[in-house]
């Protein structure tokens, strides 16, 4: 995988960095690079911690997905909610979870964000109102359409109203939630922007093979929900395209699809190695990687150097060393807590037998009464 | 205490949890203007408007999924869906979703949703419309499931499941609805989770649920008259299930049959005998019998459907085999 | 309800009548009336046996879409299959099946179509190649297109290949099963025309408060399938333009999108008094109605007087009236016939008891072996 | 005979029958160029061509209702869907449409279909990709529900389901797709319907499906040199559900234990129960017990995922205990 300190100088194939507009502020801009390399840094660590089987069960990291996840993160304001996908651990990080509970929640610990019970594709946290990472394809769609729905009740239009952002992949627009969902959002006017990753694969299926429009963000047309394609190894156009869309479900109350192009650098997941794609794919995602490029522009454009632009690097790298270290640290649950949240409101006879305990509180052999 | 129709306990139940709850809102197919093709929604729209009273697309897992969204934030939506038979479609929301949210996510969201449908057979609908299926949501952990077989019993079980914070199934039937019977006023509460005798006896135990309730009771009073005595135990609550209610019953009859509408093999009954396997083998005079729906896809024609589903003469049939093969006397 | 035969100056309300393009055979014409006749004399005696209580269960009637069903059978060939809704009676008299058929079934006899086991939303038919009514809304679009699949694999492209047409209402368009089906076969380009039945209404709602694109022939855009818009009342326009989607079916292996306008003229079902339609709503619905329209064409352009016309509305009667009689005379099933087709290979343990019938062979109290 | 994995069991029986039948398809999300999730169609793209080993985009209602279409004309379809869980998405199609089509049309269609899915816990999936819900599948008439153990039932049944004409629903474990197991060559027949014996023994009766088989197998051997005799019966079929060969095996030793992989309320087990309830309740010294998942939707964190699933250990304790009770000398 590619470290992006190792990248400083990618030689002839970069392509000419384009300047930034103006207008954008400096530590603004060096901001977008820190969450980037920070998630660079937390994917690879998590790569690594799997393969130490730290983690378990299914793991799907965000790399080169970077620029999407963080530009995304910048339009979101912090009233906004968040609807994921099992890919999600940019986005808990970017949208301001500790890396340390998020590490902890891939670690199976009570200190983790979804107290360990939800592992990697579950992170879950109230307070910055990211409602779920969802591992079944297409299943945060239709909730996230219902918390747009929720939000009509509870506030006016306006620009300081909330609204919702769901991210879901390419492959998942072929799935009916998605079609339902959107239908439902049109036709209620909810205020809510649904997000395509589009990195081109799901799991090893081609966007053209899978879906009859192979152009994503068109595919609101069946409800006459308008769409953009971005690049999304972009961070400022994925920015900007996700503001206009949310300012058009907060003003408008209407919904909108945004695609963004990435692309996967690694497996479907990390235990994936990916052999289905060929040698060029690989090596074109490799060169568009979004770290490095940003890198590169920071420091080409003079907003940063070298040093900094390392230290960002180095503080990243500490700060999920230390996210491990606090993921460690953190207590297992431990069997007495498995019944902890069966329900939000206790009732009468919950069942809360162990495997093998009986079921009913009569021993064998009984006192038979006689009757 | 004045008698009215299951249908207008539901519909006084939404109507005084709407007016109690403005969280409280309501969403299904044809729930407005049409009232509901069972019309348990009638005059609603009216009186509290579209914003309360949705009239969705036809997208079960759609509109579902959408109101375990809403539930996150604190809505508290009440879904009809048309018949149980539909719920297929939204299956994937109501148990990978709905039903794991609480605990997958460490507690942090709740879902207070009730989706409420109406199963059954017996209506000539055919194979797809007649279905009870509601041994799979009794078998989901951290779904709630009941299935009141009275006027009184639905009226309190919908208000507890409209204030309860967790997805409750409300399972109605498509027979009971013009069922009448007493509703006390006011805040009659029923427990989620809690059984009911719903009339006592010594002889032998008919445990049953919903619809089938009907049936027991009317086989009940018909059998008195020959001097056996039925216990009769309404379970309302197929999830959490009152294993202790059903089987202090039994202790005391040392009898028992299961009266239910699905099939039989892996259905309610089911779980009902092996609970009394564990929690009355030394009481019972004889084996657990279950009455149940014969293993087919429910055919239109009547006379197949007559056959496929259990009636109150099969079930006084399986009580006298019991009593037979127990040398019972009066 | 409009009976045709009481139609036939129905006065200045009735739009001018275009007169029959060249070259369209006259049998062929007044066949398409005869079989609307046939369709209408049958739903409306339909009606009248479910009062009777000779019919049970759901009961949904083609009144008002008998264009729309004459003119999509007429453009299907034999050798095509045929899915519907639960909406179905017109499509099984139109295929061909026996009027009489037809109604044992929904009379719920061993002489039905579907042996009495379907009732009037499963009507099913091997010969005819009508694969089913079904009664789960978007349920048989899958299979339809499944359907599709299969013939891609025992013939090749060409005006003599088979087709699939699946037909489904405007409100079914919103579901996920319709979303993926069409997905499918784009993907998988499937011989098969999708024909929407655009009655304005799922239920009480409209199509506008249901679907986010109204105009639903365009539904298709998300797959790049190609769709048209054709006046479901005229019966040329829909054979015409269902013939030109089969044909592209046929030849290119390419899925359509049709979408037919018409009208229901009565409730939803049988015993839905419409009371949430407005008077004018049903004003215009009767003045569409194309039973008399289309008799009244047939009248002013000189190819049948009213005497040849009475006939066949009197045949029509008669018909109908046979296919009562038929059906009354066909024998219910009997209870020892419940478990007939449990499965089409037997296997061991197959469950066939009766209600309350001990599940095992083991009599209570049993004699206990020593062991 | 030699040994070989589970898996490679599937994929044999998958070519032997591409081979054979040219009706055969397989067709799944990821399972040609990606070779399957779990790898059970590895080289079959290679060798038969993606006319015969179908990609599919991610609609599981889409291509398994496509599959009961081209079911209807001919094909025998042989789906994958990459897990259990995810079955839900597509069960309207299996319950509503594939169940329900040979009986509702009066036997004018047969649907020759397999389906094919892993479920079950023990990976760390989380809540929603670890379910077992095969009771579900098992409830539904017009359905046939298999859960080989072994790798040569795998082959064998999995055959038997691409040559029957109705649709089958064939469940397998995670956890057993790496067991090696001996596979007879040729053609090894089992019989969909029939519970197998697969160790005698006296003293109780251990009834099992699936990736349990393998852990009653192991604790009958450890406890066999102690001196007790498990008999180990492995359902195989879930529907039909082979009664008379569990009660058999019961009436023999007169004490039973279900060990199952699901929760336990209205699970696979509490079928078992009421079976042996009526089919072996004079022969009974203790009442049935049923070893079984606790009802929590399942958490990630290792040492939950212990605690809830049923393990080795509580089968050896729940033996025990019934032994006790029973008064059980060797
Ligand atoms: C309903 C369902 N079907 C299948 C899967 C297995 N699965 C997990 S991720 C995935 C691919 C999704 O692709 P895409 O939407 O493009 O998202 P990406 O993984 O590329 O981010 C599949 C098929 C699932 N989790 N849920
Ligand atoms: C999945 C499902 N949801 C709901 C229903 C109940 N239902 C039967 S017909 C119908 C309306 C369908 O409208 P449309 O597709 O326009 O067809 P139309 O009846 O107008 O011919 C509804 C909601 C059903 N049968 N299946
Ligand atoms: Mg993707
Ligand atoms: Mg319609």
């Amino acid at each position: 995988m590619v470290d992006p300190a190792k990248q400083q100088d990618p030689g002839g194939k970069r392509q000419p960095v384009p300047p930034f507009p103006g207008g954008e502020a400096p530590e603004t801009l060096i901001g977008y690079y820190r969450q980037m390399a920070l998630i660079r840094r937390f994917e690879l660590t998590a790569d690594q911690m799997y393969k130490r089987a730290k983690i378990g069960g299914y793991c799907h990291l965000n790399l080169g997905e970077e620029a999407s996840v963080v530009g995304l993160m910048a339009a979101l304001k912090p009233r906004d909610y968040l609807f994921t996908n099992y890919r999600d651990h940019g986005y808990a990080l970017a949208r301001g979870m500790e890396a340390g509970a998020v590490m902890a929640e891939l670690f199976g610990k009570t200190t983790g964000v979804s107290k360990g019970r939800g592992g990697s594709m579950h992170l879950f946290d109230t307070e910055t109102r990211m409602l779920g990472g969802y591992g079944i394809v297409g299943g945060q769609i239709p909730p996230a359409t219902g918390a747009a729905l929720a939000l009509t009740y509870r506030g006016e239009p306006g620009p300081e109203a909330e609204a919702v952002m769901c991210q879901l992949g390419d492959g998942t627009t072929n799935i009916g939630a998605f079609h339902e969902s959107l239908n439902l959002a049109a036709v209620w006017h909810l205020p809510i922007v649904y997000v395509i990753i589009n990195n081109g694969l799901g799991m090893a299926t081609t966007v053209k093979a899978a879906s009859g429009e192979p152009e994503l963000y068109k595919r609101g047309c069946s409800y006459r929900i308008p769409g953009e394609r971005v690049d999304g190894n972009d961070v400022l156009a994925v920015r900007d395209a996700a503001t206009r869309a949310l300012e058009r479900a907060r003003m408008e109350r209407e919904p909108f699809l945004l695609e963004l192009l990435s692309s996967r650098l690694r497996g479907h997941s990390v235990v994936d190695p990916a052999r289905y794609r060929s040698r060029q794919d690989v090596e074109e995602a490799q060169e568009a990687d979004p770290v490095p490029a940003f890198r590169a522009r920071l420091l080409d454009s003079g907003l940063l150097d070298e040093s900094g632009a390392q230290q960002i690097d180095t503080e990243a790298r500490k700060q999920v060393e230390d996210a491990v270290a606090f993921a460690d640290a953190g207590p297992d649950p431990t069997p007495d807590q498995l019944f902890d949240y069966a329900y939000a409101t206790p009732v009468a006879n919950s069942p809360n037998t162990l495997p093998g305990e009986p079921v009913t509180g009569i021993p064998h052999p009984a006192k038979k009464e006689p009757r | 205490m004045t008698a009215i129709t299951y249908r207008q306990a539901l519909n006084d139940a939404l109507r005084s949890e709407l007016l109690r709850d403005e969280n409280v809102i309501l969403l299904g197919e044809e729930i407005g203007l049409f009232e509901g093709s069972y019309k348990i929604t009638a005059g609603l729209l009216t009186e509290f408007g579209p914003r309360r009273v949705l009239d969705t697309p036809i997208a079960e897992e759609g509109f579902v999924g959408a109101a375990i969204g809403a539930a996150m934030l604190g809505m508290r939506p009440v879904v009809e869906i048309m018949t149980l038979n539909f719920s297929l479609i939204a299956i994937d929301q109501i148990v990978n979703h709905a039903a794991k949210i609480h605990g997958m996510f460490g507690g942090q969201s709740s879902v207070p949703l009730v989706i409420r449908m109406p199963g059954g057979g017996g209506q000539q609908l055919a194979a797809t419309h007649s279905q009870n299926l509601e041994v799979w949501y009794a078998h989901i952990p951290g779904l709630k499931v009941v299935a009141p077989s009275s006027p009184a019993d639905a009226k309190a079980l919908l208000v507890a499941a409209i204030r309860d914070d967790d997805p409750v199934i409300f399972l109605e039937n498509l027979a009971l609805y013009n069922t009448q019977g007493e509703v006390p006023e006011g805040n009659h509460v029923v427990e989620i989770g809690k059984a009911s005798v719903l009339k006592e006896g010594r002889d032998i135990s008919v445990i049953t649920y919903s619809r089938s309730t009907t049936v027991a009771l009317e086989v009940a009073r018909q059998l008195e008259s020959e001097g056996i005595f039925l216990e009769v135990v309404d379970l309302r609550s197929l999830r959490p299930l009152d294993r202790e209610t059903v089987c202090a019953s039994v202790r005391k009859t040392g009898r028992a049959v299961v009266l239910e509408d699905d099939w039989l093999s892996y259905g309610i009954g089911a779980e009902i005998s092996a609970t009394l396997m564990e929690g009355a083998f030394d009481y019972l005079d004889a084996p657990v019998r279950r009455v149940a729906a014969a293993e087919v896809p429910l055919p239109y024609a009547k006379p197949l459907e007559n056959a496929a589903l259990p009636t109150a003469k099969d079930l006084i049939r399986v009580i006298r085999e019991q009593l037979d093969a127990t040398g019972f006397t009066r």
